[in-house]
């Protein structure tokens, strides 16, 4: 298991072979990636802050309790932070298991709780220069 | 009174405009109560410290949570991350 | 749009690469690998054989079909051939989407048709030398 | 008669012997008619005929498809390929 926050970009070729073993038969890689356009609304670049030690604890809570609700073999999950551009990764979450409908159900979860509990928050830069903390 | 630290984040930092500050606050205050504390000092906190949620000495903790000298409290506004 | 049979190991950064664009914030990534243990069966290895031009049509059609239920903006689906060890990919498939409920979903029933419909078959063997063409 | 070629994989590959063979069939015979003709000559292919899929000339074809002088039908057994 890995959970890590970094500002360096997200090396997911890495995650996913971390995660292949020879007992599962299924690995699944979410990458959350920054879109240009949402809406109307054009995005030129995201900044992301974190209460770092706690951010970490909770992943590690959330890794921990997703392990003993699937049969998840191995997991990694990585939250970018500092200013990144449209396409880059911001989150990547991977994992295996013996069974694919418990690979995927088990990253989605992961993913839907992560947005909801886990300290961190991003900032949109629009391309004339106003930036807006987003507390949804 | 007793002497804590109240950490901000994102938004509620820009408000604030301060990572970090040292309160005074009554002995035996909860979360609840610093809560107030704080509104009545950053009333523009109002929005974000309606749905905000609170750690502890880097734990989650709920409102009814009484504090202690030193403890450091981290205001967590409605996160983003993702 | 890729979709490919190939005797080769699969790239899966490649793929993941192919599908990254700055109008999407979602891309899943499955990979499907050979498992050592099923059950109370030991695999040695696989051996998967296709009729190839029916199974790259069908994957063509199980990819476009895919494009017209949910909102997928690149899509590639790779199937390894011929014989295979524990632990290797044997089938990737990668996509991206604006938003990450479609992208999970997308990519999960896409795999579930394309084991019950792409004429491609495997043969397992085990540590004893027995091999057997599974037909489910 | 006509003459029709029938393409084996997998296992009906193995009860076959052959990946690809030459046959006669009568005039305007389905895929239906083609599978009993096959069981006749081949009759361990049955669990497999049984729960198979058919393509002629590439394409999927279902049952009651009639088939012509020099198709090509596959004999698809029931698939295990991801």
């Amino acid at each position: 298991m890995r959970i890590k926050l970094t500002r360096d970009p997200i090396d997911h070729q890495e995650m996913v072979e971390n995660c292949r073993t020879k007992s599962t038969g299924a690995i699944v890689l979410f990458l959350g990636t920054v879109r240009e356009i949402t809406g109307n609304n054009q995005t030129l670049s995201l900044e992301y802050d974190a209460f770092a030690p706690l951010a970490e604890k909770s992943l590690t809570e959330i890794a921990e309790e997703a392990k003993s609700s699937w049969p998840i073999r191995e997991i990694e999950i990585i939250h970018r932070l500092g200013t990144i551009q449209p396409g880059e990764t911001s989150i990547a979450i991977c994992l295996s298991c013996p069974h694919r409908a418990d690979a995927f159900s088990a990253c989605q979860q992961i993913m839907d709780k992560i947005k909801k509990v886990v300290p961190i928050w991003k900032k949109e830069t629009s391309p004339h220069g106003v930036s807006n903390w987003i507390h949804p | 009174m007793i002497k804590i630290f109240v950490l901000f984040f994102a938004g509620a930092r820009d408000i604030v405009g301060h990572s970090r500050l040292e309160i005074e606050i009554p002995k035996a205050s909860s979360i609840g109560q610093l809560r107030e504390i704080l509104l009545a000092r950053f009333p523009r906190l109002e929005n974000l410290a309606s749905r905000a949620a609170f750690a502890v000495n880097e734990s989650f903790a709920l409102p009814d949570k009484v504090l202690f000298e030193n403890d450091e409290v981290a205001f967590l506004p409605p996160v983003s991350g993702g």
